[in-house]
């Protein structure tokens, strides 16, 4: 199965439905906040808004056992290796979330220590914008990550290695 | 390093260190020897950033400082700038100010009472805290249409008059929290393992919590009965009457307390403020471009995590020469390692869920 | 509302007291608008701390700010101006001693006076780069201890100098 | 009833049914924590996930299946692999003799609803219960790093403290029922027509406290104490691995409710044996009384954790010997001088 394929044969493709619909209903997000959009994510887990009902219930405090890496604050340049060394400790199928405008862009701070932008060394996968982000605003970017999930095709990568940097 | 001590790194991504603080910890088997508090993980520049706005400009970074207690940040910077200018603030501005710092006291305490339960291992307190905050955040949303970074209170007044169908839904909102205080209370109060992980846990006495700098609610746990609402009283607090609730010996357990106290005495303050609120109209006249001639101002204020001052000096032109902030957390943090050698490990968590520190205040 | 009149007792006594016990560091002293704002060189700062902790009460170190003259006239001709602001707690009075330092000169450390000074010089140094003698350890509080420069001061630009990571 | 069938093929279904009962009660176990966990905090849970969030745990398992497995470069890899089997297989094996409900007569074949019945099945299922813990131990030294070590050293005080309590009070109803053989002590029970959990109530709350902490729950969850371990011993574990310790504790809980339901609360026997008046109850299979006691304490578990806060790890060890040994001793002379003088 070296030649790589456009649209998956029958049985991948059903494959590929039932894992990322696994994956994609069992998002465990990383417990990790910067600053205050750190306390609308905390919100946005709590009894109101409650992103359990969608299965990302369990905040993992070790990036080990997390798969949805959710920056929520100001990335500033003290912080940004950490942040880096943080994600590549994550296990591989793993997606990031760029939450609030701080993690986006810089957001309102054009200072001399903030990273403008966590983009520029996480690749991002979802930005949800916002100062902060409201809970609905950032459920919102979290299910049009889960529809992105949907979309991917898991056992490509598995049969093709290379196609994982291509990603 | 003796040989048997570890060196523990707590943070600066820890489940615990609310937000980015690094603790370097030398830990000889679970009992600390040496606590050294990192900081700078969350260093915006505000200070720097601030000489290049204008006053009006500033009030919304303001928010992002303790961005548990934004509404208490504009009221500390909003102040000065008023004293610095001279601007007289209509009496039902001050009043909607009190009714909105104090609100903003309530989100914070009980944002507060939910993250250190759940430092201590009482996960539902911290659903518990935050469903009631939600409803203190409604109401800001009602108000002015934002949830956590406020930015209510501007130069010169209030953003908005306080409708009586706003009134009314602030009474039943206020009339809802002393039975979910209750809740919280009746998990953790006489709870044999919160008290056996809180009391006598982190104690400071009265005289080094004021040579600490200690302030806010910690420094009341030691019987120190200094409320800067009652002693340099601004926006017409003194026209309210209330407890200074204190504690006696200053441990984790005395400052639990008397923070849920200071829910009750808000309710209280609220109440009274919205039974009194004056008539008039709720901002000044403030210039569009505001100029202010050269001069130093200090003002200080009592916010949920202690005396919050701002210090800002003028040159004439409409942006400041230089705002330079006290902030409460930063002083408090300093008085950490005071009351964590000698403790346990796990009593450091609790220790710092204690004083209540915002890394957002700490590192400016 | 700053209580008007000058006729505070106890801070007139600490004027007094200051104008006794260090006659040649006071260069200026006045009581107005219900605070004690003094002016002192290098060398009567400590003692004047530490008169005003143990004989008149100012128990409480309430803050301390540093203002980058550059390009005006400071006070006292001198690069930076470091305001110390101490609370008298029980009388809920405040005092503002301002010091003024080249940006080669360093001042005495508080520390030894008010244990709260610690950071607060910490933090002074690692933004102006104002130096203090005898700090237990006067190192850069937020930026990364490789960080060449002291981003509060005027001649430093706001996006920085180098490019980030 | 050939032989064939008798000799190869029940056995053979035995054994599955052994290890698939307990994956589904560890599968039920997640769904009913996440669910009655967030009940109790005034919020939803997962109800998105099929009918009410039931295919959760599915999710889940599929989920850890397919992500990358991270061994660090300086783990010991040997220790670090076996760790997350020992844990599993400690639970599992325990399961063997645990008596699921009354032998079934199938024309001549009796079947029996346990794997192995041996006079000291209650020793054996002790000991492969307090094997895990060489899992724990393996797993947190293996990771290489401090919190998980800190974890392993911190669980293997808390597990062995409370191996003591728990072997007393087991003994206070071997005792009673003067045979290790848990078949025989749930016949035992049924034959005085009183459970021993009424019986002797102070062995039954020490036993459910040192169970409680023996499998790292609720109050007593040092070991994995996220707000100060990080994430504790299976800091270092991600995907299948991690999968392994999550469901072994899952399934190390269900082994012990099981436990405390054979030896306190008569295994698979109606409720109040003795009252001739509540016979009509007896047309209800053993089994199912079986499973409905153990939901009870499972939902025991999930009802601690979600109030109590977390003990300090020297409070912890002060509450085990100077409370919880000493009330073990003295219970068990009680029974002793109970049963001598009767």
């Amino acid at each position: 199965m070296t030649e790589t394929f456009e649209r998956p044969p029958f049985l991948l493709a059903k494959a590929d439905a039932f894992i990322t619909w696994a994956q994609k209903n069992s998002l465990w997000p990383f417990g990790s906040g910067l600053a205050c959009c750190a306390i609308e994510m905390i919100a946005t887990a709590a009894a109101r808004y409650d992103i359990a009902r969608f299965g990302m219930e369990l905040f993992r405090a070790s990036p080990r056992q997390a798969d949805l890496f959710i920056v929520a604050g100001t990335v500033t340049n003290k912080m940004a290796p950490v942040l880096r060394r943080l994600w590549d400790q994550m296990p591989d199928p793993k997606w990031c979330l760029a939450m609030g405008n701080c993690a986006v862009c810089g957001g309102p701070f054009p200072s001399y220590s903030v990273l403008q932008g966590v983009d520029k060394i996480i690749p991002v996968d979802v930005y949800v914008a916002g100062c902060p982000p409201t809970p609905q605003g950032l459920i919102h970017g979290l299910m049009v990550l889960q529809e992105k999930i949907a979309r991917s095709h898991p056992t490509k990568e598995i049969l093709d290695p290379d196609a994982r940097d291509r990603r | 390093m003796a040989f048997n001590e570890i060196e523990l790194n707590m943070g600066p991504q820890h489940p615990s260190t609310h937000g980015v603080l690094r603790l370097k910890l030398a830990v000889d088997n679970e009992v600390v020897v040496r606590v050294e508090p990192v900081l700078g993980y969350l260093h915006r520049g505000m200070e720097k950033l601030w000489e290049s706005l204008t006053y009006v400009q500033v009030v919304p970074l303001t928010d992002r400082l303790d961005y548990l207690a934004s509404l208490s940040n504009n009221l500390a910077y909003v102040l000065t700038v008023e004293k610095l200018a001279g601007i007289e603030v209509p009496r039902r501005a001050r009043y909607i100010r009190i009714v909105l710092a104090e609100l903003q006291r309530l989100a914070s305490h009980l944002a507060w009472a939910g993250f250190m339960a759940n430092d201590i291992g009482a996960m539902s307190v911290l659903l518990y805290g935050f469903e009631a905050r939600e409803e203190i955040l409604d109401l800001f949303e009602a108000y002015c249409g934002a949830r956590l970074t406020v930015h209510g209170i501007r130069i010169g007044g209030v953003v908005q008059d306080l409708d009586a169908a706003l009134v009314s839904r602030i009474r039943t909102v206020l009339s809802r929290i002393p039975k979910r205080l209750a809740d919280i209370r009746a998990l953790l109060d006489e709870n044999r393992i919160w008290k056996e992980r809180t009391v006598g846990i982190g104690p400071i006495t009265a005289a080094d919590a004021i040579d600490l700098g200690l302030t806010g609610p910690a420094l009341r746990a030691s019987g120190v009965a200094w409320d800067m609402r009652k002693d340099v009283p601004y926006s017409s607090y003194d026209e309210i009457d209330f407890e200074v609730p204190l504690g006696r010996n200053g441990d984790c357990y005395d400052r639990y307390l008397v923070r849920l106290e200071e829910i009750c005495q808000s309710i209280r303050i609220v109440g009274q403020a919205l039974d009194g609120l004056p008539e008039g109209e709720h901002m000044a006249k403030v210039p569009r471009a505001l100029r202010i001639p050269p001069a130093e101002a200090y003002h200080a204020i009592e916010a949920p995590k202690g005396v919050l001052g701002f210090t800002i000096r003028s040159n004439g032109t409409d942006k400041p020469e230089r705002v330079k902030m006290r902030s409460p957390s930063f002083v408090n943090l300093q008085s950490l390692e005071h009351m964590c050698v000698g403790c346990l490990f796990p009593d450091v968590v609790g220790i710092l869920g204690s004083l209540d520190i915002v890394l957002g205040e700490i590192d400016k | 509302m700053p209580e008007t009149g000058a006729e505070r007792p106890e801070l007139l006594q600490a004027l007094a007291a200051l104008s006794g016990r260090v006659p040649a560091g006071l260069l200026e002293g006045a009581v107005e608008d219900g605070e004690l704002r003094v002016r002192l060189g290098n060398e009567a700062l400590i003692p004047a701390l530490r008169l005003l902790k143990d004989e008149h009460g100012f128990s409480f170190f309430e803050d301390m700010a540093v203002f980058d003259n550059l390009g005006q006239a400071g006070e006292g001709g001198r690069r930076f101006t470091v305001v110390y602001r101490l609370y008298m707690f029980p009388g809920a009075r405040r005092a503002r001693l301002a010091v003024d330092v080249g940006e080669e000169e360093s001042l005495p450390s508080a520390v030894p006076v008010y244990r709260a000074a610690d950071w607060a010089e910490r933090e002074a140094f690692d933004m102006f780069g104002v130096r203090f003698d005898g700090h237990p350890g006067l190192r850069r509080i937020y930026m990364p201890d490789d960080f060449e420069g002291h981003p509060l001061r005027k001649d430093f630009p706001l996006a920085g100098r180098t490019g980030g990571v | 009833m050939t032989p064939f069938v008798a000799d190869v093929l029940i056995p053979v279904g035995k054994i599955v049914a052994v290890i698939l009962y307990p994956m589904v009660m560890v599968v039920v176990m997640i769904w009913l924590e996440r669910r009655v966990v967030a009940l109790m905090q005034g919020r939803l849970g997962p109800n998105r996930v099929g009918f009410q969030g039931v295919l959760q745990p599915v999710a889940d398992a599929v989920k850890l299946f397919f992500k990358e497995d991270i061994i660090q470069r300086q783990a010991d890899r040997l220790l670090f692999n076996i760790s997350p089997l020992l844990v599993m297989a400690s639970s599992l094996l325990a399961f063997c003799f645990v008596p699921l409900g009354e032998p079934i007569r199938i024309g001549t074949y009796t079947l029996t609803l346990w794997i192995a019945e041996s006079p000291v099945g209650l020793l054996i299922v002790l000991g492969l219960s307090s094997i895990s813990v060489f899992g724990v131990i393996f797993g947190g030294w293996a990771s290489n790093s401090k919190y998980p070590l800190m974890g392993a050293l911190r669980s293997v005080v808390q597990v062995l403290s409370y191996e003591i309590p728990t072997g007393l009070t087991v003994l206070t109803v071997a005792f009673l029922a003067r045979s290790m053989d848990l078949v025989e002590i749930v016949r035992r029970q049924e034959s005085s027509g009183v459970w021993y959990g009424f019986l002797m109530p102070v062995s039954f709350i020490v036993f459910w406290i040192s169970a409680v902490a023996e499998t790292n729950r609720a109050p007593f969850d040092l070991p994995e104490a996220e707000s100060e371990l990080v994430a504790g011993y299976h800091t270092e574990y991600s995907g299948m691995k991690f999968a392994y310790f999550y469901m072994a504790e899952y399934a190390h809980m269900v082994l012990v409710s099981s436990l405390v339901v054979i030896l306190f609360f008569g295994g698979w026997l109606p409720p109040f044996p003795g009252v001739r008046a509540l016979d009509f109850l007896d047309v209800v299979p053993g089994f199912v009384w079986y499973l409905v006691k153990i939901m009870f304490f499972l939902y025991l578990y999930v009802w601690m954790r979600a109030t109590f806060p977390r003990y300090r790890f020297d409070s912890l060890i002060r509450l085990v010997w100077k409370w919880l040994i000493p009330l073990a001793f003295v219970n068990f002379l009680v029974v002793a001088l109970v049963r001598y003088l009767r």
